[in-house]
């Protein structure tokens, strides 16, 4: 439970994060988000959050970013291709930070609303049998749910990445 | 019930008129006429029963109590008088478009309506009843005008319609309060004659009275709708307005103000005189520029309409007199005239007495009947016209010389428009129309109806003054009460 | 675990989604927009954890669990999305996919 | 007998003369009877004879001292007041009644021959017109009450205008008779005033009520009566200053002019002076006027008509003058005279008329005084005529009625104005002058004339026409024998006047013929009259230019020969602004039309605006339109953010989280 060292690696996640939405390259991106999830997993554990943690590295930075990894390959990485995306990089950014912005400043402003928490923090550690009795207790249907939404995305992705004539317009 | 026969006959002329001309379109005719005959028969009962004293006959029936209405109607020789002039005028119009073929049944249904709501103008003293009956009658006028009439009949028909029913405003608005003003809800005339009202608010309930009848009258300056509505209305529409409607302004004017309002007619009259005597000169003065027959014979309506105000407003008794008989004579001089310009008309299709002429050469029936009624438009001596004319002199003798002279110089510029009326329809040459038929049997039969009329009552007006003579006794007895 | 550390991770979530989100909107490239909706979805999954340690409870990792399975499934059906969408138009750009507006 | 509630009488057999003309005018008026030719003319004949015979009953028992009177036909009740309808036959009615039916019968035969060849529709119009005419000046004269009297005297008004626009197709015939009409119509009015007044004076309408009522008459009633009776008097009998329509009217048929200026309408006038004459003489202002009007009118009428080029313009001149001396004698107190004028002035104006006609019938000059020329050779029997009737009217001494009667007028007027006895001598100058004139053209031969133009004329000396016309002539020497009794059945002795009167009186017609033979014969003087005659044809449709400069002389006979443009005078100051105001009224120019009826719409209009125009701006509705009008550029700008890409759409997604945040941020705000 070191909440310094959770501070520290989740502002690294965020300077890692702020690097990925700005690389040109995809490929930069995607290590930089490696380095995003993999500090955050850092920040987790020091939060006492082993099993998120320990998933964080495992699913994301395992799983979904090697599916990431395989999209990534297609992709055409030529220095003129860099040239364009750095080009658009360049332009149009202002509206979106602007409103990135807007919705930041309430986020950070709003704090000590009527009826906000004012319970001293306790910081204690949250073991894997805590959660796994929580979601396969109280929370089953919410899993039963998760599982629906992945079996969903699972035919989905099965059915689009299907080769063939693309339905609809096109 | 017989006064309310008077009405409801006529009315239901029309409605069944109407019914048989769905199924065979010339039994509508003869459904009108049976009904109209009805109605005259129902009067020659009430005539038979008319019981002594000042009214011949009255009926009341309850109609809304809780808001003080009532059906109560009366007749006396005035209303009486007007009554057979209206199932006359409407027995005649209906023979005289017996053969017309444009919606024929609906002009019949028409034709009965106008009597049956101006019957209930003369015969209505329930004022509620009275304003009612009063707007009633611009409906069938209206689809008159605006249905059978010629060129641009719809403006002439909407004219007619606001003039009309703005003026009648005033008598609504003044009807009411008078029904609100007693301690009970009450329309009763009678009633209200025998409460009497305040006299300031009298003159003020009087202008709102008078407002609706000098409209219909009409007297300058409220008579810009009767010159296009007679010109552009039908024959049988111009007949109608100027024998009857107009009739119902100057009926309302004669009977309801020195029964209701006699303080304030005492005050306002001296105003009626002036009005009348400016519209008397006024209206024959337009007369004589006139290029438009129909428009010419309208002005003159008014000139003598205004007549019938001064002889009204004078309140003596030759005076009323007088006004009664050109109510009658007018609405038979008049009529004719219309009906021989909208014969002329139906021959050569056109009013414009530049265009007309020598009528004389090919239609001599023709132009002896508008000598007739050319004469009797100037008071020819032996014509009602001149009766009522000398009798309303006679009375401003009485009141102000200024007015008789005023109504004897009327009499001169009368020969000016008479004599351009005939004389440029009847004399000369044919400048474009030349009429080369002479009058139908069927037009001459109203004519000489009307022609009789005009020289009976002429030379024997007893009938008509002794019917006149109970309603102008009492408008002069309440004057004479009134004046302090 | 004290009351400012707790702020400033708080702060430093919604700073995380908040990036994401820049990245979602200014970006043009579809998988760099996939990757920044990553980052955003990180955001939220910090906020909870932070959360369920202060409180000690197991709910916040719960969340993240469900956020992980929702991250899962978006990138299965984005990418899926992705490689259909490049066989007709430019996936290099979103906004060459604006046929919504007819 | 009673019949409808009317006790009938053998005097009620009064009705009868009237009915009779009236009788003829119904039949022959109402177009169903199909008459033929014949027919005709024997149904204008008895209608026009026909009253003769029950009024030469009546007249005789008159003359013999057995009036019948007042004959009520029916009364009327008028509130307090009754109006009895009656007939009356006093020895004037019965005189002058006679007078009419003699003439209206002579008339009446002449005008069925003289009318010959008319087209039969118009021919039973002139002699339906002339019956009624003369049912008229007969129910007038009859008349009892003043309703009847009034009837009569506008009747003949009506059928004046109808008759002298006989011929329809002349547009000068037409204007003439609607001028008659409408000044008569003004005398009518002032008659009827008058009338009124009476009745309201009297209570009762009857004529022997009337004039004590109007003699007592008190509050300065009496004066205005009797001046408006003269009103209408003078307008009706066509005196200065209302003479001009008589002129005119000679655009009328002959017969026509014969009956209406020898014994009816024109006479008519004086006829109701003579009814009213206690109530004009117990008001001697109005007498004096009369009087004054009177000898002016004789004098003017006279000399206009020595110069006039139209016969029948210088007979009714002659009658205007003549009627003159009936209102002199009336306004100095003498309507016994004047009576005794107007019997004799009717029979030989109505022979001078008829004559003239005849004589100047199918003539190719129409009625010019030229026309006359060769009647002597050409119509013997009718220039004996027509210089019998000039005689009367020269009055040349003792020989002829027309002496006789001029002598007691004058006497009269001795009596009572020497002055005005001077103006009535010379105007009898003057009228022997002009008489004598026409008789001297008539005897002049004919240079135009050749065989069978005289044969062609003579066909119409039917007895038709002669009958009449030798009648009336002898009647115009005879009717001397008449004045005296007339004036003693009128109950006037007669003034003796002074025997220098009756010499002056006498040289005076003489003194006109040796003028009439001075202006023939002497050279300058008929050269200017010629010259005038020439300068008023060339400029009679133009009368104002005058091309040279013409001697006095020319120009006196040119003023006069044009009634001293008196006409075009009343032309300037009534007709014009009359028809200016009537033009105004009627909108011709730049004018509204009937402005008094533009007022309500104008006023309605001006409140109208009045009351909107607060509201005219109307904020509101200001407000929605150019929302409205904003709307398309709106949906424009916001159609542009449906870009359809997903990044455009996250943003707005996420500025609207970010709205909400913020709100929900701000509301936590205290």
């Amino acid at each position: 439970m070191n909440a310094t060292f959770a501070l520290w690696a989740g502002s690294l996640a965020l300077i890692s994060a702020l690097l990925v939405v700005t690389r040109a390259s995809v490929v930069h991106a995607l290590i930089w988000l490696l380095v995003t999830l993999l500090s955050l997993s850092a920040s987790f554990f020091a939060l006492g959050a082993s099993f998120a943690g320990a998933a964080q590295i495992l699913i994301y930075a395992g799983a979904i970013l090697a599916v990431f990894v395989f999209v990534v390959m297609t992709v055409d990485a030529s220095p003129k291709a860099l040239e364009q995306e750095r080009a658009r990089l360049g332009r149009a950014w202002v509206p979106p930070a602007l409103v990135a912005a807007l919705v930041l400043v309430p986020l950070f402003a709003w704090r000590g609303a009527p009826g906000a928490d004012t319970a001293a923090p306790m910081g204690a550690a949250v073991s894997a049998t805590d959660l796994g009795m929580l979601l396969f207790g109280p929370w089953a249907a919410v899993v039963e749910i998760a599982s629906g939404l992945l079996l969903a995305a699972l035919m989905g992705a099965r059915h689009l990445g299907r080769r063939g004539k693309p339905e609809g317009r096109g | 019930m017989a006064l309310i026969a008077l009405i409801l006959l006529p009315f239901l002329g029309g409605i069944f008129a109407l019914i048989a001309g769905k199924a065979e379109p010339t039994a509508a005719r003869i459904v009108a006429v049976v009904f109209l005959f009805c109605g005259v028969l129902a009067l020659a009962w009430t005539y038979q029963h008319a019981e002594a004293g000042r009214w011949m006959m009255m009926t009341r029936e309850p109609w809304a109590p809780a808001m003080g209405m009532s059906i109560i109607l009366a007749i006396d020789g005035l209303s009486f008088i007007m009554v057979a002039l209206s199932l006359a005028l409407g027995l005649l119009t209906v023979v005289l478009s017996w053969n017309a073929t444009d919606r024929a049944p609906l002009l019949h249904a028409t034709l009965c309506w106008t009597v049956a709501a101006s019957n209930g103008v003369f015969l209505a003293f329930d004022l509620v009843l009275l304003a009612f009956f009063w707007e009633l009658m611009l409906v069938p006028s209206f689809l008159l005008i605006a249905i059978w009439g010629h060129g641009d009949r719809e403006a002439a028909a909407i004219k007619f319609l606001i003039y009309n029913a703005i003026a009648g405003l005033g008598l609504l608005a003044a009807v009411f309060w008078i029904g609100a003003s007693g301690p009970t809800v009450s329309f009763d005339a009678f009633e209200v004659a025998e409460r009497g009202l305040p006299p300031t608010a009298q003159i003020w309930l009087l202008l709102g009275f008078a407002l609706a009848f000098m409209v219909k009258l009409p007297v300058p300056p409220f008579h810009a709708w009767l010159p296009d509505a007679h010109t552009q209305a039908p024959t049988v529409g111009s007949i109608l307005l100027a024998g009857l409607l107009l009739k119902t302004g100057a009926y309302g004017l004669f009977r309801f103000p020195t029964l209701l309002f006699p303080q304030g007619m005492e005050v306002l009259a001296p105003y009626g005189l002036i009005l009348g005597a400016f519209g008397t000169i006024y209206g024959a003065l337009v007369a004589c520029g006139q290029t438009d027959a129909k428009r010419l014979v309208a002005y003159t309506s008014v000139a003598h309409m205004s007549v019938v105000l001064m002889g009204i407003c004078g309140g003596v008794h030759f005076s009323l007199m007088g006004a009664g008989i050109i109510m009658v004579a007018h609405a038979f001089s008049a009529s004719a005239l219309f009906l021989l310009i909208g014969a002329v008309y139906d021959r050569v299709h056109t009013r414009d007495l530049r265009e007309l002429g020598g009528l004389q050469r090919s239609a001599p029936r023709f132009a002896a009947a508008f000598a007739l009624f050319f004469s009797a438009t100037l008071a020819m001596p032996g014509t009602a016209n001149f009766l009522g004319e000398a009798l309303v002199i006679t009375g401003m003798f009485q009141v102000n010389w200024l007015y008789a002279s005023i109504t004897l110089v009327s009499l001169v510029v009368s020969v000016v428009y008479g004599t351009r009326l005939f004389q440029r329809i009847v004399f000369g040459t044919p400048r474009k129309a030349q009429v080369t038929v002479d009058l139908s049997f069927r037009e001459l039969g109203p004519v000489v109806v009307l022609a009789i009329g005009t020289l009976l009552f002429g030379v024997l007006p007893q009938f008509l003054m002794t019917g006149l003579d109970p309603a102008v006794n009492s408008a002069v007895e309440a004057l004479r009460a009134a004046t302090p | 675990m004290t009351e400012d550390s707790f702020t400033a991770l708080m702060l430093l979530s919604t700073a995380l989604f908040v990036v994401g989100l820049f990245g979602v909107l200014a970006r043009r490239s579809i998988l760099i927009q996939l990757l920044s909706l990553e980052v955003a979805l990180a955001g939220p999954s910090l906020a909870f954890i932070t959360a369920g340690a202060r409180h000690a409870d197991a709910g916040g990792q719960a969340m993240f669990v469900m956020i992980l399975i929702l991250a899962a499934a978006e990138v299965a059906l984005g990418l899926a999305l992705y490689l259909r969408l490049r066989r007709t138009a430019d996936g290099t750009d979103s906004d060459s996919l604006s046929s919504l507006r007819h | 007998m009673e019949v409808f509630g009317l006790v009938l009488t053998y005097n009620h057999l009064l009705l009868t003369i009237p009915s009779i003309a009236l009788a003829g005018f119904v039949m022959l008026g109402l177009d169903p009877f199909r008459l033929r030719d014949f027919e005709v003319r024997a149904l204008a004949l008895i209608g026009g004879v026909g009253p003769l015979i029950p009024m030469l009953v009546f007249a005789n028992a008159c003359f013999h001292g057995q009036c019948t009177g007042m004959v009520p036909i029916f009364t009327l009740k008028v509130g307090e007041s009754t109006v009895a309808l009656a007939l009356q036959m006093d020895p004037l009615a019965a005189l002058v009644g006679l007078t009419v039916c003699v003439i209206g019968a002579a008339v009446i035969l002449f005008s069925v021959a003289y009318m010959q060849g008319t087209a039969l529709p118009d021919l039973r119009r002139f002699f339906a017109l002339m019956h009624l005419f003369l049912a008229g000046m007969l129910t007038m004269v009859l008349a009892g009450d003043s309703i009847v009297l009034f009837l009569g005297w506008e009747l003949m008004g009506l059928c004046s205008y109808l008759l002298i626009a006989y011929n329809t197709t002349s547009a000068e015939a037409i204007r003439a008779g609607r001028k008659a009409f409408i000044m008569t119509r003004v005398a009518d009015a002032f008659l009827l005033a008058a009338l009124l007044l009476l009745f309201l004076e009297a209570n009762s309408v009857r004529l022997d009520h009337l004039i004590p009522a109007g003699v007592a008459a008190q509050d300065g009633m009496r004066p205005i009566i009797a001046a408006l009776l003269l009103g209408g008097a003078i307008g009706k009998s066509a005196q200065v200053p209302m003479h001009t329509w008589l002129p005119s009217a000679m655009a009328g048929p002959t017969p026509v002019s014969a009956l209406l200026h020898s014994a009816t309408m024109v006479a008519a006038g004086a006829v109701l002076l003579m009814r009213f004459s206690p109530i004009i003489q117990a008001e001697p202002v109005v007498m004096a006027i009369g009087a004054g009007l009177g000898a002016l009118t004789a004098i003017f009428g006279a000399a206009a008509a020595l110069f006039q080029q139209d016969i029948k313009r210088l007979l009714a001149y002659s009658s205007i003058s003549q009627i003159g001396y009936m209102m002199l004698a009336i306004g100095v107190g003498a309507p016994e005279a004047a009576a005794a004028h107007f019997v004799v002035h009717a029979i030989f104006k109505s022979l001078l008329f008829l004559s003239a006609g005849h004589i100047t019938h199918h003539s190719p000059r129409g009625t010019d005084i030229m026309a006359m020329r060769g009647a002597s050779q050409r119509n013997p029997l009718a220039f004996l005529a027509f210089s019998a009737g000039a005689a009367s009217l020269a009055g040349l001494p003792v020989i002829t009625g027309g002496w006789w009667s001029k002598e007691a007028m004058l006497g009269a007027v001795w009596g009572v104005e020497p002055a005005l006895w001077t103006v009535a001598v010379l105007a009898a100058v003057l009228t022997a002058a002009y008489a004598t004139r026409a008789v001297l053209i008539a005897a002049m031969p004919d240079p135009g004339s050749h065989d069978g133009h005289a044969d062609h004329d003579d066909s119409h000396d039917t007895g038709y026409t002669l009958v009449p016309l030798a009648f009336l002539g002898f009647g115009a020497l005879l009717a001397g024998g008449l004045v005296e009794p007339i004036m003693h059945l009128l109950g006037a002795h007669v003034p003796h006047a002074p025997l220098f009167t009756i010499l002056v009186a006498s040289i005076a017609p003489l003194v006109g013929v040796a003028i009439a033979f001075a202006l023939a014969y002497v050279p300058a003087l008929a050269n200017g009259l010629q010259r005038a005659r020439d300068i008023a044809r060339r400029t009679r449709r133009r009368p104002r230019r005058q091309d040279k400069p013409a001697g006095f002389w020319v120009r006196i006979a040119l003023a006069f020969s044009r009634g001293l443009r008196i006409d075009t005078l009343y032309q300037i100051v009534f007709v014009w602004p009359f028809v200016k105001l009537v033009r105004w009224l009627n909108g011709y120019g730049r004018g509204v039309a009937d402005p008094a009826g533009n007022l309500p719409a104008m006023a309605a209009l001006r409140l109208q605006r009045a009351i909107t125009a607060p509201f005219a701006p109307d904020w509101i509705d200001r407000t929605w339109t150019a929302f409205g009008g904003r709307i398309l550029a709106l949906w424009a700008a916001l159609r542009r953010l449906q870009t359809g890409r997903a990044r455009d759409h996250g943003l707005y997604m996420a500025a609207g989280t970010a709205g909400l945040l913020l709100l929900a941020w701000g509301l936590t705000w205290h």
